[in-house]
Formats: structure tokens, sequence, C-alpha cells
């Protein structure tokens, strides 16, 4: 079993790596679609098919609306990958948060350690408490129905924004005034 | 009160969505929508700051469950204290003038109903952060006034202001980024997301060395770009020009202050604790930014982006007070914080009034303003003093205190530092004012106008807050900020900070 | 240990996307990347070796199905951190496609020079 | 010309009148039973949000039930975004905000959890119109932002 997450985990990074360094935007984020479904599929086997569901049908959303951006513009990558900066920027900082992480999390319990954690209340009490069987359902919309009411929001905000950022301008691009 | 506390949250989120509603049956109306819901929000932060209210409610009633040891916050904590009851209040104030300035601002086009659904949802978000007692729920909303805030910013759909928010959106997703692993990594350690449990874990040596430290890398790492201190500060003068001018006020007013200083804050006093490292950190922080936003706004000529680099400048401050872990030393920043909110965003209008009077935001191609716009002028003039330090405004109070809390701790290096930031900061904005109200009136500007009462009066408004709060300092407001420093850091005596909050969250169960 | 080390792994290709690409399309691909990363460590935080979904079917033992059932608080999460990664990649979207509107590329560093 | 005006070919287009209802009735179902299910409002949306993007692609922007759908999608996000906020403020009736507040039914049935369930649908409301019009306004970007000389493009 593990074997089949480090392996599915690894073809995850690998095909990350591969979706970046492609010439072709295109090809690039069919990888990328490729990979969540990859993502969606580890999700599945780690106990999570709410994440699965929610994994897949957002990818297709996103893939979708990246090749119709693609095809508009037809801008190929060129020339080194920007100044020597900003990717000594890229990769430090990248170094950095691995090298951290990993140290922190070596300190942690290991990976699908069994402990005993609060939220196991969740398990035992989710049907009494809000009437669902799906205990994610109930922790979302009930016990932390708030944070879902923010990110009901930050969707609504997220296309305002867009809206906002794609409607009509005078020619001059500029806003008229009042 | 506890029970109501969601209300802050949902009367902008209300006014967002109808905003959306309306936005082709009546347009018109939403401008109406937004100061309608400021000024509620208003009369409620005064009321509540008037009562010196606090509590606590569970959205959903899920509160403290489980017994004995095992008993923890199964839902989410909203909680009110002084410290976020001040942030309030000065969002509500900050939110009514800039709703207010954007009724004649803006002109009736299609985007003006979005806008006034991103402005609210924006004002949503920052008082869902400041009530959150819940990290994951703090970043939620940390969220939705962000990705609010990158809408805005590209608001006016030009190159520059489009790319502008770009930048601002990829450093702001980092932030959040970082934010989130580090929530991911404290979860990880303990099983617990409320402050209040999470606080006691920690204390109780609940997170080994490594994940803290990485956890609390982050957590400045994120809150330190959001609030734009001097490393992580790129975005911030290209972000907040570009915005329109009461959005520039909010963002630069508010947005830096309850994302940043607030959340930073509240997870170090409350969450984390303060440790050497930690206030060694933050104080580098502050000096660079003090140093490094007073510095680069000397090169500029754009009074946006002059009063950009000086909010770089202002954050610095406010840093370098809060990392002195005392308890004059945090009232003092947070003072500053609620100060430069009230005359960075009196500047802001003030220089979005400017634009409209003279046509550019070129120092060089102004001047005489006075002549044509005394309002607006007499706005410009009292935010510059108070920002300069000048007695008896308010700015002057807070940098005061700043100083004297670094010299009573020992740091007379910093506080000369300090001192001599404020004295940068003087040359500048005197600089402004000669330039741009005073002196020779340029022939271009002859036939210049003042602009609309409703433009000139909130940043009147807001200056006179900045007076009345600075000769008002002895006699009320040391009591609002007192109360909001106590609630971060116990004076002597008292029991911790911490403990309090955890015990308003949990009441009287038994641990 | 091996599981965790590749999820950073995955971590550090979106922040170098993100960071080090000159394309704002790839920049997105890095930024959406990076939230793939940071989803599954949260999903892997909650993960038992051998238990299932925390879904509870018609006729389970409730105290049965806690003892053999992930941690569901990080699923919950996960899904408000999907919801606003997809938020602000659309939001990204429409900028990058205003950007190429207004200069002609996507290109970052093309786009610096060309404002001069 | 634009592409959208002219959609795709004739066997995608029956191809699409064969799926799109089941699309949607999936899309409903994912979200009715979120609470039982894996699933829930916001997969639910976003198949819905899909049903919609595949008739836009098939028929083009200006027939089918798209067009429809697309002029009030803003106004059915903030109508779904209303829906969660009253339900939740309804909760102060009981005691407090977010609280549910409706009589449950047997567990394992759809009515176990009708606070659970109007939520639900609330967010599918709201994030299948609201992706949509997102959707909408990216894939036409050159008509909503009146860059092109045709004018009157309806964002």
């Amino acid at each position: 079993m593990n074997l089949i997450l480090i392996g599915l985990a690894a073809f995850l990074v690998l095909g990350s790596v591969a979706a970046l360094e492609m010439k072709n935007l295109l090809s690039a984020v069919i990888a990328v679609g490729v990979v969540g479904l990859g993502l969606s599929v580890l999700f599945l086997l780690l106990g999570a098919p709410d994440i699965a569901i929610t994994q897949v049908v957002v990818e297709v959303i996103v893939v979708t609306v990246m090749i119709r951006a693609t095809t508009r513009t037809t801008d190929e990558e060129k020339g080194p990958p920007r100044s020597l900066a900003a990717v000594v920027v890229g990769v430090g900082s990248a170094l950095v948060i691995v090298g951290f992480g990993i140290a922190a999390f070596a300190e942690l319990p290991r990976f699908g350690a069994e402990r005993p954690t609060p939220s196991f209340w969740y398990l035992a009490e989710a049907l009494r408490g809000t009437g669902a069987g799906n205990v994610v359902t109930s922790i979302v919309l009930d016990f932390r129905g708030y944070d879902t009411l923010g990110e009901a929001t930050v969707i609504l905000v997220s296309i305002a924004g867009a809206l906002v950022i794609a409607r009509h301008v005078a020619r001059d691009g500029k806003v008229p005034r009042a | 009160m506890g029970t109501f506390l969601p209300f802050f949250v949902a009367l902008p989120l209300l006014a967002g969505f109808v905003c959306l509603l309306l936005k082709r049956a009546a347009p018109r109306a939403t401008p109406w929508i937004s100061v309608g819901s400021m000024v509620g929000l208003l009369v409620a932060c005064v009321l509540a700051t008037a009562w010196g209210s606090s509590g606590v409610t569970f959205a959903g009633d899920w509160g403290v469950r489980g017994a004995g040891a095992g008993a923890f916050v199964v839902g989410i904590a909203l909680v009110l204290d002084g410290f976020s009851r001040l942030f309030l209040l000065l969002v509500a104030v900050v939110g009514t003038a800039s709703a207010v300035y954007a009724l004649r601002y803006l002109a009736p086009e299609e985007g003006r109903p979005l806008f006034h659904v991103l402005f609210n949802l924006l004002v949503a978000g920052m008082n869902g952060a400041l009530l959150a007692g819940d990290l994951f729920n703090l970043y939620v909303f940390v969220e939705v006034a962000s990705i609010a805030s990158y809408g805005l910013v590209a608001y006016q759909t030009g190159g520059e202001e489009v790319e502008a928010a770009f930048k601002y959106l990829v450093v702001g997703t980092l932030a959040s980024t970082a934010i989130l692993i580090g929530i991911t990594v404290l979860y990880a350690a303990t099983g617990y997301l409320n402050m209040a449990d999470l606080s006691a874990a920690i204390a109780g040596g609940g997170v080994p060395r490594m994940p803290l430290l990485f956890a609390s890398g982050l957590f400045v790492l994120g809150f330190g770009m959001k609030a734009a201190a001097m490393p992580f500060h790129a975005w911030l003068p290209d972000a907040h020009p570009s915005a329109p001018a009461p959005i520039s006020a909010m963002l630069s007013g508010l947005l830096i202050k309850t994302l940043g200083i607030y959340a930073l804050v509240r997870v170090f006093y409350v969450v984390v604790g303060m440790d050497e490292n930690l206030r060694m950190v933050l104080t580098v922080l502050g000096c660079l930014s003090m140093w490094g936003g007073v510095l680069l706004a000397q090169a500029q000529d754009d009074v946006k982006r002059i009063l950009a680099f000086h909010s770089v400048s202002q954050m610095g401050y406010v840093l370098v007070a809060l990392a002195l872990n005392s308890w004059l030393g945090v009232a003092a920043g947070l003072f500053h914080a609620v100060n430069h909110g009230l005359f960075k965003s009196a500047l802001f209008l003030s220089a979005g009034s400017l634009e409209r009077v003279t046509g550019t935001r070129r120092l060089s191609e102004m001047g005489g303003v006075f002549r044509k716009a005394p309002a607006t002028s007499a706005g410009l003039v009292g935010a510059c003093l108070s920002i300069s330090g000048i007695p008896p405004f308010n700015g002057f109070w807070s940098k005061l205190l700043i100083l004297i809390a670094l010299v009573t701790a020992g740091q007379t290096f910093v506080a000369v530092l300090a001192a001599g930031a404020a004295l940068m900061t003087l040359v500048t904005f005197v600089k402004v004012q000669r330039k741009a109200i005073f002196g020779a009136l340029p022939a271009r500007l002859e036939g210049a106008h003042e602009v609309p009462a409703s433009m000139y009066l909130p940043a009147l408004a807001l200056a006179a807050l900045c007076l009345l709060s600075g000769l008002l300092w002895p006699v009320g407001v040391d009591g609002i900020v007192g109360a909001a420093a106590s609630a971060v850091l116990a004076r002597e005596g008292a029991p911790p900070a911490a403990t309090v909050y955890m015990e308003r969250i949990h009441g009287e169960v038994p641990r | 240990m091996t599981f965790y080390c590749l999820i950073f792994a995955l971590l550090a290709v979106g922040l170098y996307g993100l960071l080090a690409k000159r394309n704002m399309l790839k920049k997105i691909l890095g930024l959406v990347i990076l939230d793939n990363a940071v989803n599954l460590l949260l999903i892997a935080v909650g993960y038992r070796s051998g238990k299932g979904a925390p879904i509870l079917l018609p006729g389970d033992d409730p105290a049965a199905f806690a003892r053999s059932s992930v941690d569901p608080l990080p699923q919950a999460l996960v899904l408000t951190s999907i919801v606003i990664g997809l938020g602000v990649t659309m939001i990204l979207v429409a900028m990058a496609l205003r950007l190429h509107q207004r200069y002609g590329t996507l290109d970052v560093d093309r786009m610096d020079r060309l404002k001069g | 010309m634009p592409r959208e005006r002219d959609g795709l070919s004739a066997i995608v287009r029956v191809v699409t009148q064969w799926l799109f209802v089941p699309i949607l009735v999936y899309g409903l179902g994912v979200g009715f039973f979120g609470h039982l299910t894996p699933g829930g409002g916001f997969a639910g949306g976003v198949v819905i949000a899909c049903g919609f993007v595949l008739a836009t692609i098939a028929f083009g922007g200006r027939t089918g039930p798209a067009p429809v759908f697309h002029r009030w999608a803003a106004s059915l996000e903030a109508v779904g975004a209303m829906t969660y906020l009253g339900m939740a403020a309804l909760g102060w009736s009981a005691g407090h905000f977010m609280q549910a507040w409706t009589p449950r039914g047997e567990d394992f049935t759809l009515a176990s959890a009708p606070f659970l369930v109007v939520l639900n649908l609330a967010i599918l409301l709201k994030v299948g119109a609201g992706l949509f019009a997102g959707f909408m306004v990216l894939v036409l970007f050159d008509r909503a932002t009146g860059a092109t000389a045709r004018e009157g493009g309806d964002a």
C-alpha cells in the first residue's frame, strides 16, 4: 500500500516538473491536468473520496479555462528562465522550505502512524450531532459551517474580481471619470 | 453581546451579495448600500466601544465538547476583546469615510456595482479575520479580504494596474500558502485549530522544537508579507497606488494592519508565544522597513507612491514597538497602527482629490492648490502634520510613546534610528506640502476647481479625528488603546493574556 | 517520511514555477502545483494507515466506525483550500488575459521592457 | 468570425443534447445527497457549471440553454450566497448564528439533516452559477471586454 502511495506521489512530482519544463504551453496545461487526476486517485487511496471528487471536477474547470487561455495566446517560453536573480530566489526559497519542512516533519508523528487526536470526536458524534452520515460534510457545513460561509464568499469574490478585470472599458483603457 | 458577534461579518456580506443581485436591476443603488452597511457597522462599533463590550460566541453553538483532558472546541469561536474591538472600530471609521468618498469618485459604469461587491466583501473579510478565534478561520477570512483586494487593485484595468495586481496576487498567495502550511504543521503536532487550545498545547510543550520553529518562521513570512515589512515590501508601492483612491485608503489604512499586524500579534502573543529570537527578527524587520521605506520615498515624484512607501516605513515603527514584548511597547505600537490607519487613509483620500483637481499625480507638476481647493488642502495638511509627528496631532503622541517604550526597554540604538526616520518623514511631508499645496500656481491649473463635498468631507473628517484623538489622548483614547494592549499582553500582576483569552473561550469548563 | 519528502519536493516544484518562470501561464501552473502540494500535505497529516473514508453507512456500528476511519477534519479544511485555490486561479487567468490584451505578451520580462 | 457563434459539429451537438440533462441530474444528485455520500454542494455545483460549459462549447455562446443561464448567473450566484447567509442568520432564532434550526428526520435519509441539504443546495446554486459566469467571462474574454469591433457583447 505504502509503495503505491509513494509511487503515485513520485509520479506527481515528475509530472509537475515535466509540465513546468515543457516548451509547449498546451502540453504543459494537459500535463498539469493529468497530475491533478493522479492527485485525486491519491486522495481516494488516502481515504478522502469527497476531496477526490472535488479535485476531479475542479481540475476539469481549471484545465478548460487554462486551455482556452493558452489557445488565445501564442506565446511560447523563449530564452533563459527570467533573470538570474529570479532563479536564485525561486530555487533558494524552495530549498529552504523543503529543508526546514523535512526537518520539522521528522519530529512529528510518522506518516500514517496511529495516534489519538481530538478530531476523532467528530467520527463518534457527527451523526448524533448533525444527522449527516458523511462526517466531512457534517464538519464542512455544520461544525465549521462558518468557514464554509467564508469559502463561498471567496468564490463569489474571485468571480466578481474576474468580472471586474474583464469588463468593458473605454477605448483608451481608462475608467471614465465622474 | 457575544451571540451577535457574527453580525459584524454578516452585515457587510449581505451588503455585498445585495450589490451583486442589483448589478443589473439597480446599479445606482449600490454605492448607497455600501454607505449604509458601513454606517451600520460604525454605529455597532461605537456602541461596542462605548460599552467596552467583550464576549465570545461559537458558530452553530459548537463550543467545548468532550470531557476532562479531552475537552476541546469543536466549532469555530468568534472572540471580541479589547484588541479586536479597537481594530473593528478603525475598520468601520475608515470604511465609512471611503464609502462616502466613493459615491462621487467612481463614474457610474458597468464595473461600479462590482466595485461595491468587492468593497463590502473586503470589509467582511477584515472583520472576520479580526473576530476569528480559530487559526483556519483566520486564514479563510484573510483570503476573502486578500482576494477582494486583488480585484480592487486591478479595477482600472490598465496594463500597469493589472500588472501590479498580478504581482500583488503572487506575493499574497505565497504569504497565504506559508500561513496555511504553518497551520498544517501546528495541526499535525497538536490536532487543534482553536487558538486557545493551541496556545495551551504549545505552552504545555505539545509541539517539538523544529516544527514550532518552522511554523513560526512561516507565520513571520506570511504575515510579514501581508504587512509589507521591508524585505517583503516590493509589491506594496505598485499595488496601493494602482487602486482607486478609496481603495488605496482601505489597503494602506486597514488591510496591511488587519491582515498583517493584527494577525501577527494575535498569533505570536496569544498562540505561539514571543521569545528572544522572534523579538530580534521583528526588530530587524522593523528597522529595515522604517529606514528603507523613508529613503525610497525620497526618490519618488508620484504622490501616491510617496504615501505607499511611507506606509512601509510607518509599519516599521509598529513592528519595533511590538517586538519589545512589554505592555508599553504593545500599547504604543497598536496606537501608532491605529493612528497610521487614520492619517494614511486621510492622505490617500486627499491624494485622490488632489489628482482630480490637478489632473496629475506628479508633485513636480502641482502647486498652489490651496487657492483652488481649500477644503482638500486643509485635509491634506492636517494629515501631513499628523504623519510628521507635530504636536498635538495623534501621530506625535504615538511616536513619542514608541520612543519612550524603546528607551525604557534599553534599546537606545533603535530609538535613535526611529527618531531619525521620523525626522526624514517630516522632511518628506514638508516637501509635499510646499510643492502641492503652497507655492506658485502653474498656469495650467487656472481652471481647476474644488472636488465635491462628498469627497473632501471624508478626508477632512479623518484629519479632524487625527487632531481629536491627539487632543483627547489622555482623557479617553488611552483607555481604548490600553484595553487593546492589555488584551494582548498583561500588565504586571495580571494573569497572562493568553490565559484570559483561553478562559474566555473555555468558560467554566474544567480542564 | 519518504511520502512527506515527496510532498515537499512537489511544494518546491510549485514554488520554483511560481517564482522563476517568465511566462504568466507557467506561473499559474506553478501556483496550481503549489496548491496541490499543500492540499496533499493536509490530507497526509490526517491519514492513518489501513483506515477508510470518514463516511458512516447505514448499519455501521458508530464506535467501530470511529476506530476504523481516517481523521476527517483535514479533509474539511482541504475542501475549503481547494475552493480558494480555484478562486485565485480564475482571477489570475483573468489578469493574464487582460495583460496579454494590453501588452501582447505573457512574458513578464518582456512586459517590463515594453513599459520602459 | 468568432468560433463561439458557430459551435461545434453536428455530432457533438447531438451528444451534448443527450448528455446535458443527465449531467445536470447528476450534479443535483451529488449536491442533494452530499450529507450521506461523497460529494456535496460544491462538487455538484461544479458539475452543473461543467454541463453548461459543455453546452456553450457545443452550441456556441448564443443559442441553447447557456445564454439564458448566463444572463441570470450573477443574480443566481447572489441568491445562492444570500440563502446560505439567511439560513445561517435564522440560526439566531434557535440561539446562535449558523445553528441548525430545522427539525431532523430519520438517519440516513434525505431528511436526516434538512439544514445541511439546504446549505448544500445554496452552495450548489452559488458555485454552479458563479463558476459558469466566471468561465464565460474568461472564455469570451474579447467579447466581454469589448475589444473586438463588434459592440454590445453582454458580459
